[in-house]
C-alpha cells in the first residue's frame, strides 16, 4: 500500500494500526471477555477450553497460555486489550511490562523510580528517517 | 451565556486511581505526586465550576474492536464508573449535562467534526481518575461533566492539528450555549510512556517538559507535530498528549499558568498538568 | 493501482426488497420501476467491479440511539442482512474488504474526516435493496463491498458540503492503494419523500429533477445546498440525498451519464436513479 | 440556546433532533426492542405489560396503545424507531403513513398514485423564512 508507515521502524515498539487489527480481532475481542466475572472464572478454570471458543490462531492461543506479551503483540494483540488478561491473572500494569522488556520485575521497577527508560540512539529513529 | 474559564491538563494513569481508592496517596512512593494537584484542589473550590467538558479516551472498555469512534461525545444523563476487569472504581457516577452536549454536537457537526453521538456510555479510568485527582474522594461529583472521548488506541489517530481544531470548535459552540454556565475543559492523557513491547518502560522528560512549555505558550505550532515524532520519542502511549490539544484550543491564545508540575513515575508514566486561566 | 471509475446513484426503498422478494417485479405497480434498472444491469456485466464503496444509511437497525456515528466505514470480512423486523431479507451475506477498506480510513481520517470505524455490522435495507437492484437475485453477490454509513436519522446530519468533501478524499484514498481494483461508489437513498406527520406523501418531482441535473453538471454548486432546503422542498427523509453528494465528490468534474431514471411512486417515495462514468 | 432552528417551521414535520432524540429516548429505546421475535411476542401478549418495562411516560404509552403515530413523534419518536411497531403489526409504511395525514388508506395511495403530496404554499415554507 502506498501510504507510509515510518511507525513500523520505530525499535521496539509495535503500533496498532488497521492491520494488527485485523489480525488481533479475535484475540482482542477474548480480552474483552475477560471483563465479565464469570468469563474470568471459566477461563481460569481451563483456560485452553475457553480459548477453544475464539477462532484465534494456535499460535495467539499459545502466547495467551504462556503469558507471552511480546508474542501477543506480534499476532495483533493491542496492550490495552491484553491488560484484561494479567488483571485477571492479578498482575499490575508495571509488572505485566516488565516482562515484555527482558528485565526482572525488580529491575524494572528500579529502572521506572530512576526515571524511567531514557531515550537514546538505540531506542528511538534519528530525525532523518 | 456559557463561557469556558480555564484548562486542566493531567495525566490519568490507573494507578493513580487505585492509590486513591486503596487510601495510598500519603506512603512514599505517591506522595510526591498527590501533593502535585494540592493546589488544584484548592483553586477548584474557589472556581466552582458548573460543567467539565472532560476529553479522554476509552482504553478498551466501553469500545472494543467492533467500533471505534474518532470523536464521540456523551450526550447522556448519567455514566457509570466502568468495570475495567476488577470492579468498577469506587466513585460517584458522573452527571452528564444533556442540553448542553447535544447543543454541542449540533454546533461542531455543523461546523464539519464527524462526532459520533453516544447516549450510554461506562466511563474508565480514563475519565474518573482526573475528577478524583481533582476533587478527591467526595458522596457526588460537585459539578456536571460532558465527556468527550478521544480515540488514541487504534492508529491512526486525528491529528494534532485536527484535535486542536476541534478544541475551537467546541469554544465556539459553548459560547452559543445562552444558559450563564461557568465551563471548564480538561485535557487528560499522558505524559511519555509507553506500555509496551521491549522499549516498555520509556520516559522522556526533555520532551515532556517542552511539551510543557509549548503548549502555553506556542500551541498553533505544537500542534503541527506528526504523530510519529509523539510515538518515538514519547512512547507509543505518549500519542495521548493530542488530547490535551483539544483543551488548548478550547482556549484564549494568551494564559496564565496557575500550576504547572511534571513527575516521574507513576507505574510505567511521566505525569504532568497544568492549570490555565484564561487572560 | 486502484481507481474509481463510475458512480450509481439509486434511492433504497424497503418495499422495492420486498417486491424482489417475493417476486413482484412483473406486476403492474412495479414493472414501470423495474424496467428502469434493466439498463444499469445489462451494463453491470460489462463494468464487473471487484469493489464497491456502497454509501447508504442505517435505518434504526445497527445503530441505536445509543450511539450515532456521522461517518462509519466496515472493515470487517462479512457481513449479514439485518432483521428489521420481519425477517432477514433472503439475500447473500455481503463480503468486505478489510484490506482496502482499513486503507481508507487511515487515508481519511489523516485527511481530517472524523470516521468510526466498524467491524461488525448488519447491513439493512439502505444497503442490500441497492444490491437487488443492480445485480437481481444471485446466490452470491459478483463483487466485494465496502459499506460506508452516513448519519441521515438524528439531526443535524453532515452538510452537503462536508459529504462531497468526503467523496474526494474516499477518491484519494482509493488512489493510492497499489492494488489494481476497478471500483465503483454508489450514493444511495432520496429522492423527496416523508414518511411522518400530516404531511406524509410530499413529492417534488421539480426539486428532484433539478438535482438529477445538477448533481451531473455543477456538483460544487448543488454542494451548498442547505439542509433546510431539502427538508423543506423534499420532505423531512429527502435530506438521504447528501449521500449522493459522496458518490458524487469521488468522480471527476466531469462525467458521462449512461441512464437517467425517474419514477414516482414506489410506496411513499420519488425513485430516482443514474450510472455515471467518469470522462 | 442560540442555534437557530428554522427547520422547526417547517408545515406538518418534526425534525428528530437531539432535543426531541432526548424526549424520545425510551420510547424508541423500546421501539429497537421490537427487533428481536421474542419480545414482539410478549409485546403482542401483554402491550401494556411490555411498555411498563420501559421508563416512558404514561403519555407516550397511551400514545403506542392508540398507535398514534403523530402523537409519538411529538413526544420524541423517530418513525424509523415506530416503523418497529407497525412492522410488528404486520403494517406496511404506506398504511401507516396515512395514518398520519388524516386521509383514509386507499385515499393515500390514491395521492401517491398521482404522484404524491405536490408542495404548495401551504406545506413548505417560503424562501425568506
Ligand atoms: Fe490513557
Ligand atoms: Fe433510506
Amino acid at each position: 500500500m502506498a501510504i507510509d508507515k515510518p511507525y513500523k521502524k520505530v525499535p521496539g515498539t509495535t503500533i496498532f494500526d488497521a492491520d494488527m487489527a485485523s489480525l488481533g480481532f479475535h484475540l482482542n475481542q477474548f480480552c474483552m471477555s475477560l471483563m465479565k466475572a464469570p468469563n474470568r472464572e471459566k477461563f481460569k478454570q481451563n483456560e485452553q477450553a475457553y480459548l477453544d471458543q475464539w477462532p484465534m490462531s494456535d499460535e495467539q492461543k499459545a502466547a495467551v497460555l504462556a503469558r507471552d506479551y511480546n508474542k501477543m503483540i506480534s499476532l495483533g494483540g493491542n496492550i490495552y486489550f491484553l491488560a484484561k488478561i494479567f488483571s485477571s491473572d492479578g498482575i499490575s500494569f508495571q509488572a505485566a511490562a516488565s516482562t515484555m522488556t527482558g528485565m526482572t520485575q525488580a529491575e524494572y521497577a528500579q529502572m521506572m523510580l530512576s526515571g524511567g527508560r531514557a531515550p537514546d540512539s538505540s531506542n528511538t529513529l534519528k530525525k532523518d528517517n | 451565556m456559557a463561557k469556558i474559564n480555564a484548562g486542566i491538563a493531567t495525566s490519568h494513569v490507573p494507578a493513580i486511581g487505585a492509590a486513591i481508592d486503596n487510601g495510598l496517596t500519603e506512603n512514599e512512593y505517591w506522595k510526591p505526586l498527590f501533593d502535585g494537584y494540592e493546589f488544584a484542589k484548592t483553586w477548584m473550590k474557589a472556581q466552582k465550576p458548573d460543567v467539565i467538558l472532560l476529553v479522554y479516551n476509552d482504553h478498551a472498555t466501553a469500545f472494543d474492536l467492533n467500533l471505534v469512534p474518532t470523536f464521540a461525545i456523551a450526550t447522556g444523563a448519567e455514566f457509570k464508573p466502568a468495570d475495567e476487569g476488577w470492579g468498577p472504581r469506587p466513585v460517584p457516577n458522573v452527571m452528564g449535562y444533556p442540553k448542553l452536549a447535544a447543543h454541542i454536537a449540533q454546533s461542531v457537526i455543523q461546523d464539519d467534526f464527524d462526532l459520533t453521538v453516544v447516549n450510554t456510555l461506562d466511563v474508565d479510568h480514563g475519565l474518573t481518575v482526573p475528577l478524583s485527582l481533582m476533587f478527591g474522594q467526595p458522596e457526588q461529583w460537585p459539578c456536571r461533566v460532558i465527556p468527550i472521548a478521544v480515540n488514541v488506541v487504534l492508529y491512526p489517530t486525528p491529528s494534532g492539528q485536527r484535535c486542536y481544531n476541534l478544541g475551537k470548535a467546541l469554544r465556539k459552540a459553548v459560547e452559543s450555549f445562552d444558559e450563564d454556565l461557568n465551563v471548564q475543559i480538561w485535557g487528560t492523557g499522558g505524559m511519555s510512556h509507553q506500555l509496551q513491547g521491549p522499549r516498555a518502560g520509556l520516559i522522556n522528560k526533555e520532551f515532556d517538559n517542552a511539551f510543557l512549555d509549548k503548549i502555553v505558550s506556542e500551541p498553533a505550532a505544537l500542534a503541527k507535530t506528526p504523530h510519529l515524532e509523539y510515538i518515538n520519542l514519547a512512547g507509543s502511549e505518549g500519542i495521548e498528549l493530542i488530547m490535551w490539544l483539544i483543551m488548548r484550543g478550547a482556549l484564549n491564545d494568551q494564559v496564565d499558568v496557575k500550576k504547572r508540575f511534571y513527575h516521574v513515575p507513576a507505574s510505567n508514566t511521566a505525569v504532568g498538568h497544568l492549570v490555565l486561566e484564561n487572560k
